[in-house]
């Protein structure tokens, strides 16, 4: 089968290696462009959104993830069996699972994404700093490479100074960190971080690297094809944050001007074109006080926020995903890429908004919010029992409007019709965060739900 | 597309590799996919044929399983052998009696040959899947009356 | 209270004397702009969306349509009682009645919307096609004026030949109308044309048109301010009828280029101001296949089919619609309005979708479409029983994309989600209609729905 | 907010002619609305008192109504008055007694007095609204203790 966009080669079925709203996304970018889909689901999620969308379904394992969507041999097996000729793995599971890419391309099939190779130098930390480091990005003072033992990290925290942050190289999304902020506290600090690291991940390689103060997480997509073209998308402000997970993202951010979103681009696009990388992928950023930005680490998928670059860029970041997996030149060059309007995505989760306990069970009431300017992407329906098994993320609220108080004037109207019920929510938290002064004037750092909550 | 229809279509389906078909009419659209089996109708002893909404239907092929007939599901997905090669004879056949730990089939996955044993003593009285057909997890691939 | 935009007066509390899914993209826009909204309702409608949305509600009578939702006096004392300055009327009930909006007008409440003398002027169809006329609008030939009595009737047909069409003047949406073929079927036909409209409409005011052989109907979209300021913001596609009854909408028209919409959109913009036309309004026209257009008739309110036009201009009528009635210039100078993309809109409606029989009752599963690119503007909810006392409209499903071809990819995907069980839906119809070779082809007039089921 | 201070709230309200009251707090949002009973609770002799979700309360302020206790609603959206004009006294006061057709009070719509009439003969035995209060369609207005 052929595009009828472009009359280059197109995948004939593709295998959505998850679950959730993100499956339920890829399924309709493949509808819209014409692919057959072919959905994996464990036993938990027989009544699963994702697995009544797609055009075939195949139960790959009981409702443990480790069992079903992390199966590598089931789904690659049920790729042969099903005839499909690429895997779309969304993000979470196996989406930067560098083992599973690999099986991928022993097999013939096209992961959607970059290659394994790339995968794992970004995969590691230490690997990515450096790589960032020698194409000229910036990157916080660190201890250029592995520490290896106490004394190394005694002799780094003379160079760095104090406060500073032990890291896992094998970590990312800040899990493995531990915040040091006196030369006495090092020695154990160290040793802990290495321990948990290695049971944590299987690799025990910690670095250090100084310890950026209330900074935001800003993170730049990029957009490369199998030809050398690398394209950026703007930013997007993640700061809103709680143990690292983020809740509620927007594009632009209100710390970026025209100008600083030009420098971030080309660093971003600088360090995808230095390693050859393709696909879509994720260059995020520790922007402080000062408006200087600091690489932290590259996410080789796509991310949960995409559909924020998506409403303010008018593009399809998925299709375009598909597209230069078949090949196929990028639609968009720089000069072409406009940004217009702002958009807000608010995850909505099923937990206490309070306590943040997980809330899974079954949804007796509901009503979705519509409307002009409001975009659902959900996996959820009236009567759908929320399994316990897996992340507690039940739909994408997003909102897009001409300006940055237009978006939060829809995101709140567009939360209070939403209605759930039989379970806990977080739209509360997020009708407070709405209403916040702090939120309003755009003064949000990685530390702005802590002080709020 | 009436009942009768769909079950001739669906009995053509058992005798065949075919894993999933569909139709589009004037009348309407009907999808059959074979080899997915609810858990809560896996004691129905029989795969269920559905035509999606706004028709759904649901062809039973088969009387209810009696309480002595186990059920041996697939433990993973792949494609169903019922010899170890295309020229050896099936491990087992319809009537043969089983011990447990006996091996009833393989499943091939990713080029591996997996053996599936039998949990059960007694005979073999279904197999549900054809020799060379793809099995998704969990799906039942034969019944075994126990013996007693 | 002032609008933050502009720093001009804005209406505290504004009146919505409407239901469905429109009450609901009223209430929206209301919370977005900061006006709180009172939704007045009908004993069977406490539980609909409107009802629980907006931020006051007032019962106002029994299910009757005629009891509540046309009953001036309750809405208007509901409006005294809770001190609302404005009222919204939406489309259908009140929103052309002149003596509502008189009424309005007298016990100082603002009409959203034009004056009532203009209501008059575009309600009836005789004078409405003179002053269009007049301006030097194309008209198709007719009677030039009400037509008297049966003798009048064949001198007029002498002029203008046969096929003709008798029509009401005070008619409208193809209701009171009446083909004739042959000079001996014009007596009988005229008589009963007139006993009809006489009791249809109180008004036995009847005149003739020539009959144009299978059309488009397209119409203009336009907003003009109280300071003389007139936009049009393009055209609709709207021959997707069944018995003058729109089912699908687009926009743009496949019809229709840039120089056709630019000399339509100048033909609705003069009407307007040579009527010194307020507000939201509609030109209607039919296209011969010369694409030669004709005035046929103007609708005085919002349409049901706006968000098209919304979806490809990036504005938001519904809010404009206010912000003028509250005497603020128009945002858009003409030169501004852009047209992106391509939108298509599906009626959803609760009617059996071969014999259209409508299919109230309660609504016992749903899945609703969401994603990128799809908007519901919805009045229902799971659970929710649909009243047998209004119409049948349950759910506007509007897609945009940027080419026709992807729009009807991604409404083919959005209507396959679309899952509402306990009733019936002409979602099978609309599915039918996006795999129509016609269809797909853009060849669609006013009696595309007639050969097609 | 508990139920306590709701109920508290509402004694206050029921003495003004405060319809609507909207109060945010740290804790939750609270809008107590008044005036508008809903037909399956019209037997429940009281207005409903409604915090909106999360935590929905109704407050029933009276015990259930017998039988013979019929209510009178009103006819109209309007303001409700219990007197011809402020000098006037009252069309009927509680405990008075009633006969069918005697006018109970006015509904002012549109500038415009509508009496409105008792349908049945008997004794006030509630008064539900205020003087001055506005009313919806349906709104119960009195109770008349029908005459045996």
């Amino acid at each position: 089968m052929t595009d009828a966009h472009y009359g280059v080669r197109m995948f004939n079925k593709i295998l959505i290696a998850n679950r959730g709203e993100i499956a339920v996304r890829i399924i309709r970018a493949c509808k819209e462009m014409g692919i057959r889909t072919l959905a994996v689901y464990s036993q938990a999620d027989r009544e699963a959104l994702h697995t009544r969308f797609a055009d075939g379904a195949i139960c790959i394992g009981p409702a443990r993830s480790a069992d079903s969507y992390l199966n590598i041999t089931s789904i690659i097996s049920s790729m042969e069996v099903a005839d499909a000729e690429a895997v779309h793995p969304g993000y979470g599971f196996l989406a930067e699972n560098a083992g599973f890419a690999e099986a991928c391309e022993k097999c013939g099939i096209k992961f959607i994404g970059p290659t394994s190779a790339l995968m794992r130098l970004m995969g590691n930390k230490v690997q990515a700093k450096k790589t960032a480091e020698e194409l000229g990005i910036p990157v916080l003072p660190w201890s250029n490479k592995g520490v290896a033992d106490e004394k190394e990290a005694h002799e780094v925290s003379k160079k760095i100074g104090f406060p500073l942050l032990i890291k896992a190289a094998a970590g990312g999304g800040g899990r493995g960190m531990k915040l040091v902020h006196t030369q006495a506290a090092l020695s154990s600090a160290f040793n802990m971080a290495r321990m948990e690291a290695l049971s944590a991940f299987g690799d025990g390689e910690i670095f250090i690297e100084r310890f950026c103060e209330l900074p935001r997480h800003i993170e730049i997509q990029v957009m490369a094809d199998e030809h050398g073209n690398v394209i950026h998308l703007g930013e997007r402000e993640c700061s809103i944050q709680r143990r690292h997970q983020k809740i509620l993202e927007e594009s632009p951010s209100t710390a970026v001007d025209a100008k600083l979103r030009q420098k971030m681009g080309e660093a971003a696009v600088k360090l995808c074109k230095g390693i050859g990388y393709t696909n879509a992928g994720t260059v995020e950023f520790l922007l402080d006080k000062n408006k200087s930005f600091y690489f932290m680490e590259m996410n080789t998928r796509i991310q949960v926020e995409h559909p924020v670059t998506e409403l303010v860029t008018g593009t399809d970041l998925l299709k375009e995903q598909i597209r230069v997996a078949a090949g196929h030149k990028l639609e968009l060059r720089q000069k072409d890429v406009r940004f217009k309007g702002h958009s807000i995505e608010c995850r909505i989760n099923a937990e206490d908004p309070k306590t943040f306990v997980p809330s899974p069970g079954k949804i007796t009431e509901l009503i979705t919010p519509g409307g002009p300017g409001v975009r659902l992407d959900s996996a959820i329906y009236c009567g759908y029992t929320v399994p316990p098994y897996y992340d507690n993320l039940l739909a994408k609220l997003i909102v897009h409007a001409e300006t940055r108080e237009d978006a939060i004037a829809r995101m709140t109207r567009a939360l209070e019709e939403f209605h759930i019920a039989g379970i806990k929510t977080n739209i509360p938290l997020h009708l407070k965060i709405m209403k916040d002064h702090d939120f309003i004037a755009g003064n949000t750092d990685i530390d702005f739900l802590s002080r709020f909550t | 597309m009436d009942i009768k229809d769909i079950k001739a279509l669906y009995k053509f389906l058992r005798d065949t590799d075919i894993v999933e078909i569909d139709i589009e009419e004037e009348k309407g659209k009907l999808r059959i996919k074979r080899g997915c089996v609810l858990p809560r109708e896996e004691a129905a002893y029989a795969a269920p044929v559905t035509a999606p909404s706004p028709a759904k239907t649901v062809v039973e092929a088969a009387p209810a399983k009696p309480d002595n007939v186990m059920v041996v599901t697939s433990p993973m997905v792949g494609t169903f052998y019922r010899s170890a090669s295309p020229e050896a004879s099936p491990f087992v056949e319809m009537g043969g009696i089983v011990k447990n730990g006996q091996t009833l089939c393989i499943i091939e996955a990713m080029k591996l040959m997996n053996e599936v044993e039998s949990e059960y003593a007694g005979r073999i009285v279904s197999i549900l899947v054809e020799n060379g057909q793809p099995v998704e997890y969990g799906e039942p691939l034969f019944h075994v009356e126990a013996s007693k």
